[in-house]
């Protein structure tokens, strides 16, 4: 039992650094593309230090403060189901689509928290939000289905085991073309262009997020910082192949390889989210669900399809 | 509980590095803003951003000249920003009119309405002067001088006396309804007749 | 009839062709070297006759008030001005800087040439009334303040404090270079001050003379102006 | 490549001329080579506009309202251009000051009615048959009810010493305020 | 059954607000204090993510320029009336400059001509990529905005060499300018730069001109046509979207323009799209302009008209008259109206920005039916400047 609490506590602690790390690199590699030097790493924890040392703070409401630690609570069970490698506390119970329902709904909890202020931006950016959760629902559902067609199973846990039999999924065609879908979907559930609608900034401030202030935005920001750590790690896990070292005698030495290959591939995820963020303009909502229920959802179909076969 | 004033220099520390600015030009100056906040000058180097919401913003710029109707917004926006809170002013039109010392629609002494922090020279002050004055508010923030969020606090009824001075009794609720008739196709109806 | 020609750009070479790919060609600059000025660490100097702070030849200075009627701003008050308890034989200018719009039209106009700019441009204090003095200055001899520049090279206002004794009416400058520079200031206008200086009695002159003013404001002529200035 | 366009632009005479056959209540002058000047009583610019925009006068730039206190009127320049003849012409017509009304424009060019708001406000010229003169604009509703106004007559200084109380930090005695 | 309609006005006639009968609607405050407007405030009657109806509130910088031009003498005007376009300072100069000069009778030199020439065209590339600036961090791709604000960092070190102003030059006076040109390097460094940026262009033609996306964003929205766009005194790159070939510089030639080559684009669909890549092209154009400047080189000569009267600035007289002059810059037909009365101020300065037309009616119009998402795009492809609208 304790040894189950000191590992969840480790995956807690360590996602949320290094999701701020995350946040940092975006931070930067945005601002080279920029040409320009961009901030330190670090920034994002400044950042949230400050949030969460304002002296005044405003709410709405028992909604208003549930929604923001409903959507921190979601984000670290989800932590909890994904392998990290040779560490997983709930791993075992890691099924795809609970996976993928846990991703989600912390979105839900930034909603309830919105609707709540009773800002129109906000209420505008929920709807956002609301309709963007809806046209990623199908190519994710179809690239979920193409997963678990190819692998025979549900279990993340299994696919990661599979994969260091028969190679990455995404040297198999049918999974590749999964991947592309998922990895369409990533940008939205990272919130970076072009599907950034529902922040927005020069169109409705920020969206769900416009009346968030001191705390209640600095715990976004750590929940935000988890779920770029989440997604990833997700995504390498299914897609990239996890990574299961079992080569050094010592369990410590695997558990560090393992991280630390994992670290490389959550990283060339976040990159290719990055470059995308950075040289395309956002789309509106309409053009974004039409996008979505066509290209992202036929390859994704495409790859079921084959998968099944 | 745990004693939070140990905390405070790590405190002090991150609101210095870590500014987000209300992304709301308020005058000619604005036209600077842009260089600053990109390649050329980039201050997020100091973590200085713009941010569009005034509830996360930290940093307030007043951007040059202010007149009476913005300063209602900037009243409101100031008031809408989560306390500690800072105000750097640019240039000569905040300190003394500027230019504008004799036109009706600029305001004279911006100290009267709002607490400033900082002031700059400059008409209008080179990015590199924009830049010093961070790098001076910064330095107030550290030694705790920076406190013009406790002075409006303190001195909310002088500050409110001037600014209902300025724009007459209950000016708040009238700037929120004075375009509700217009909005409401009260006069459309008689074009259409 | 007038006659002219002129071109028509065609449609196919205004319009443009949407892609895809091209977009990704833009990540070439992730490898480049940022184009940012890294201040403070670097520094950029302001060109050449860069329109920055004042400088006063005190000895050429005539005090025609030419810089005070050309000022946009009416930033220039000519002030009477006793050194060392020598009065100045001529009013100088001195300048507000919470009104300057460094347009240096005075710097054109000035007859003597004794008004001149140096590339100086920042003024950076915290705001309350003791520091704000730094804004309303007597501009101070061009040779010093190249000096304090040349030794600091930072673009920096040359003068650290201005102590303003309201009741004495006695100015210290404290250079940056630990200098001291003090002056008193004896009445502001183009005429020399009355020697037994009573403010009260200034104050209700004042208030009698204000519907003259708004008489005269109707008319604007210059040489009025002068007159009524005390 | 580039297509040439040819453009023939009529002289100033002609465009007069031809103007001035339409509206014979107008007097007409050429100042210099494109740009042109009539003069129109102020209960036919209506009509004098409308036989404008027929001869190529297709924009209306701006409407300038200048105030001469000395003769009690208020002039009124409609500033417009014609693209074809490549020709700038003022219509100038006059209203009293105290009473200054005019009927407006919008049906003839509809964006007067924005400039017709502007010289509203600052002029207090009334434009009849514009429904947004009412309407907010770039004053404030404490301004307008104080008077603000861009006439010759309002004393500026006056109301800015009256608004915001001292007007100089430094010296709150200084004098020489003349403008 | 009744109709809804015939239920609302029967309320209506008794008295009685039924509003919920009617479609329900919510307001949307859009700015000052929001990153798309920037000190113009757009006040929305929305219905969904769709605008119903649109009102533009401007004022938010109204200084009463034209008032207190008159307070100050014929020169220092230009200090002022300079801040009523801040991205392209020397339009209003040079209009209020060339309409004194045609007071006054002046006949500009050359070599003063050549300069107001070229620094009116280094002024449209600093103020064109200020645009693109705008554009871009409004559609949401911020890299091209921020090469554009950096590579515009090198137009104002130019400036600053030659005016000895960074934003605000106070460089073209009544009578010419106010300084020569600082030698052969400022020459050379505009040669260098008018090199670089055009180099550059291509990159914004990769990231932003050709973007497939950016082209979706933009195309359809805000469809203006010919007749409309002519009533409404929609001037500059909007009105030449919609297939008239208007350019102030061809329709009524200032300065060295008639000597100067260059082809006017025009476009038909009238929408955000066709004024975007007019924008562009013009960009380009203006960089082949300052090429042939810089190879026609600036005459010798004075750089100010030689007239005693100059010497005395603050009691320098202009004889009655009145004059209008007007220019092309990147938002439209900027236009100058002076009055003297023969003393030594000025009787009365209209300034007409373009955008007292595109940012109040235009814009009002242009907003009906459109999602909120386009709002930004709209404004900023109308390039509005709301200094103008208030001066």
């Amino acid at each position: 039992m304790m040894e189950t609490a000191l590992k969840a506590l480790f995956i807690l602690l360590y996602a949320t650094f290094v999701g701020f790390m995350f946040m940092g690199i975006i931070r930067i590699v945005t601002a080279r593309i920029h040409r320009r030097v961009g901030p330190p790493i670090y920034q994002p924890i400044l950042d949230t230090i400050k949030l969460l040392s304002k002296k005044s703070n405003i709410t709405h409401g028992v909604i208003y403060d549930f929604g923001v630690l409903y959507a921190l609570g979601a984000t670290i069970l989800a932590i909890m189901f994904i392998p990290l490698g040779n560490i997983g506390v709930l791993r075992a119970y890691g099924d795809l689509i609970l996976i993928t329902f846990l991703l989600e709904i912390p979105m839900l909890g930034i909603m309830f928290a919105a609707m709540s202020s009773g800002n129109p931006y906000a209420g505008i950016g929920a709807q956002r939000a609301l309709l963007t959760m809806l046209a990623i629902q199908v190519p994710l559902g179809f690239a979920i289905v193409a997963l678990a067609e190819f692998y025979g199973t549900f279990s993340t846990y299994e696919i990661v085991m599979a994969q260091q039999v028969s190679g990455w999924s995404i040297a198999h065609l049918p999974l590749l073309l999964a991947a592309i879908a998922y990895d369409l979907v990533l940008q939205a559930m990272f919130g970076k262009e072009p599907f950034d609608i529902m922040i927005a900034p020069g169109e409705i401030s920020l969206g769900p997020m416009v009346e968030f202030g001191g705390k209640h935005m600095g715990i976004l920001q750590i929940q935000h910082a988890i779920a770029l750590f989440a997604e990833t790690l997700f995504f390498s896990n299914i897609f990239l192949g996890g990574a299961v070292v079992t080569t050094f005698a010592s369990p410590v030495l695997n558990t560090i390889a393992s991280l630390a290959i994992l670290l490389v591939k959550q990283i060339a995820v976040l990159l290719v989210a990055t470059f995308m963020g950075a040289i395309f303009p956002r789309f509106t909502i309409d053009q974004a669900a039409k996008f979505y229920w066509k290209w992202p959802t036929i390859i994704a179909a495409l790859g079921a399809i084959l998968a099944s076969l | 509980m745990v004693d939070w004033r140990l905390f405070d220099p790590l405190f002090e520390y991150a609101r210095k590095r870590s500014m987000w600015i209300v992304s709301f030009c308020t005058g000619c100056g604005g036209i600077e803003m842009p260089p600053l906040a990109t390649s050329r000058y980039d201050f997020e180097r100091f973590g200085v951003m713009p941010n569009p919401s005034p509830r996360m913003a930290d940093l307030f710029l007043i951007t040059g000249y202010v007149t009476p109707k913005t300063l209602k917004r900037i009243i409101i926006t100031y008031e809408m920003q989560p306390d500690p809170k800072y105000v750097l002013a640019h240039g000569s039109c905040p300190l003394n009119g500027g230019i504008y010392w004799d036109g009706y629609n600029a305001i004279k002494h911006l100290d009267k309405y709002i607490p400033v922090d900082v002031a700059i020279a400059g008409c209008m002050p080179r990015p590199e002067a924009v830049m010093d004055g961070i790098q001076k508010m910064m330095e107030l923030i550290e030694t705790g001088e920076a406190d013009g969020w406790k002075r409006y606090k303190e001195n909310y009824e002088w500050y409110r006396k001037n600014q209902d001075e300025l724009f007459g009794e209950g000016w708040r609720e009238k700037t929120a309804r004075r375009w509700i008739p217009w909005l409401m196709d009260k006069k459309k109806e008689v074009k259409e007749e | 009839m007038e006659e002219i020609t002129f071109k028509v750009a065609p449609e196919s070479k205004v319009k443009k062709k949407p892609s895809f790919l091209k977009p990704w060609l833009s990540l070439k600059y992730l490898f480049k070297k940022p184009v940012t000025i890294k201040i403070p660490y670097e520094s950029i100097e302001p060109a050449e006759g860069y329109r920055g702070f004042h400088t006063l030849d005190w000895n050429k200075c005539v005090g025609c008030n030419f810089c005070g009627q050309i000022c946009p701003a009416r930033a220039i008050e000519m002030t009477w001005i006793e050194v060392d308890g020598k009065m100045e034989k001529r009013p100088h200018p001195k300048i507000d800087y919470g009104r300057c719009t460094f347009c240096q039209f005075c710097v054109e106009v000035c007859p003597p040439g004794a008004l001149g700019f140096v590339e100086s441009y920042m003024l950076t204090t915290e705001w309350n009334e003791e520091e704000l003095q730094l804004f309303d200055w007597v501009p101070i001899h061009p040779d010093k303040f190249k000096e304090i520049q040349e030794t600091y090279r930072d673009w920096r206002f040359p003068v650290e404090k201005i102590k303003f004794d309201k009741e004495t009416k006695e100015v210290t400058y404290y250079l940056r270079n630990g200098e001291e520079f003090k002056f008193k200031i004896l009445g502001y206008g183009i005429r020399p001050p009355k020697p037994p200086a009573k403010p009260t009695v200034k104050a209700e002159e004042k208030a009698q003379a204000k519907p003259e003013e708004k008489t005269q404001t109707k008319k604007p002529e210059l040489d009025a102006e002068s007159e009524k200035a005390d | 490549m580039a297509e040439e366009v040819k453009a023939t632009w009529p002289k100033g005479e002609e465009i007069v001329s031809a103007l001035l056959e339409k509206a014979p209540y107008a007097e007409g002058s050429v100042r210099r080579e494109r740009r042109l000047e009539f003069k129109v009583p102020a209960d036919r610019i209506v009509d004098f506009l409308r036989t404008a925009k027929a001869s190529g006068f297709e924009l209306l730039l701006q409407i300038t309202a200048v105030d001469w206190p000395n003769e009690g009127e208020i002039e009124l320049v409609y500033q417009l251009f014609s693209i074809s003849h490549g020709t700038h012409a003022m219509a100038k017509t006059r209203v009293p000051r105290d009473d200054a009304r005019i009927s407006s424009v919008m049906d003839i060019y509809p964006v007067a009615e924005t400039y017709e708001r502007d010289a509203h406000e600052f002029y207090k010229v009334v434009f009849e048959g514009n429904p947004k003169l009412e309407m907010p604009w770039i004053l404030e509703d404490e301004d307008r009810e104080a008077g603000v106004s861009h006439r010759k007559d309002f004393d500026m200084l006056g109301y800015v010493k009256k608004k915001y109380k001292i007007l100089d930090r430094f010296d709150e005695d200084k004098e020489n305020y003349v403008i | 059954m009744v109709s809804q309609q015939e239920l609302i006005r029967e309320a209506r006639e008794n008295g009685m607000e039924l509003l919920p009968l009617e479609k329900d609607t919510y307001e949307l405050f859009f700015g000052p204090q929001h990153m798309a407007t920037e000190n113009y405030s757009l006040i929305l009657k929305m219905d969904g993510h769709r605008v119903v109806k649109a009102i533009a509130n401007v004022g938010f910088l109204h200084r009463g320029f034209e008032k207190l031009a008159e307070y100050r003498p014929w020169h220092t005007n230009i200090a002022l009336l300079l801040r009523i376009c801040v991205p392209e300072p020397d339009v209003p100069e040079a209009i209020y400059s060339m309409a004194v000069d045609e007071i006054m009778g002046w006949e500009v030199p050359d070599r003063a001509q050549w300069i107001r020439t070229t620094v009116l065209e280094m002024a449209r590339v600093s103020a064109y990529l200020f645009w693109i600036m705008g554009l871009s961090f409004k559609l949401g791709v911020y890299t091209a905005g921020q090469w554009a604000a950096a590579y515009r960092e090198r137009l104002m070190a130019l400036f600053e060499q030659l005016t000895g102003g960074r934003v605000y030059h106070i460089y073209t006076i009544p009578g010419g300018v106010r300084r020569d040109i600082p030698g052969d390097r400022w020459l050379r460094e505009l040669k260098d730069t008018v090199e670089y940026i055009k180099a550059k262009l291509k990159d914004f033609d990769n990231l932003l001109f050709e973007n497939y996306i950016a082209h979706r964003r933009l195309e359809g929205i805000g469809v203006m046509d010919k007749k409309f766009a002519l009533a409404e005194g929609v001037t500059g790159p909007n009105l030449r979207a919609t297939g008239v070939a208007y350019d102030v510089r061809r329709a009524d030639p200032y300065l060295l323009y008639p000597e100067l080559d260059f082809e006017v684009p025009v476009l038909k669909e009238g929408d955000a799209l066709a004024r975007a890549m007019i924008r562009r092209f013009e960009l380009e154009q203006d960089l082949y302009i300052l090429e042939q400047l810089l190879e026609m080189g600036p005459p010798s000569g004075p750089y100010k008209v030689q007239d005693p009267r100059l010497k005395n600035l603050p009691r320098l007289k202009v004889p009655a008259g009145d004059a209008f002059a007007h220019v092309e810059a990147t938002k439209g037909d900027f236009g100058a109206y002076v009055v003297s009365d023969g003393k030594n101020k000025p009787y009365r300065v209209q300034i007409r920005g373009p955008s007292i037309s595109h940012g109040v009616r235009v814009i009002e119009q242009l907003l009906v039916g459109a999602r909120l998402a386009d709002v930004p795009v709209i404004l900023m492809s109308l390039d509005n400047c709301p200094p103008d609208i208030d001066r």
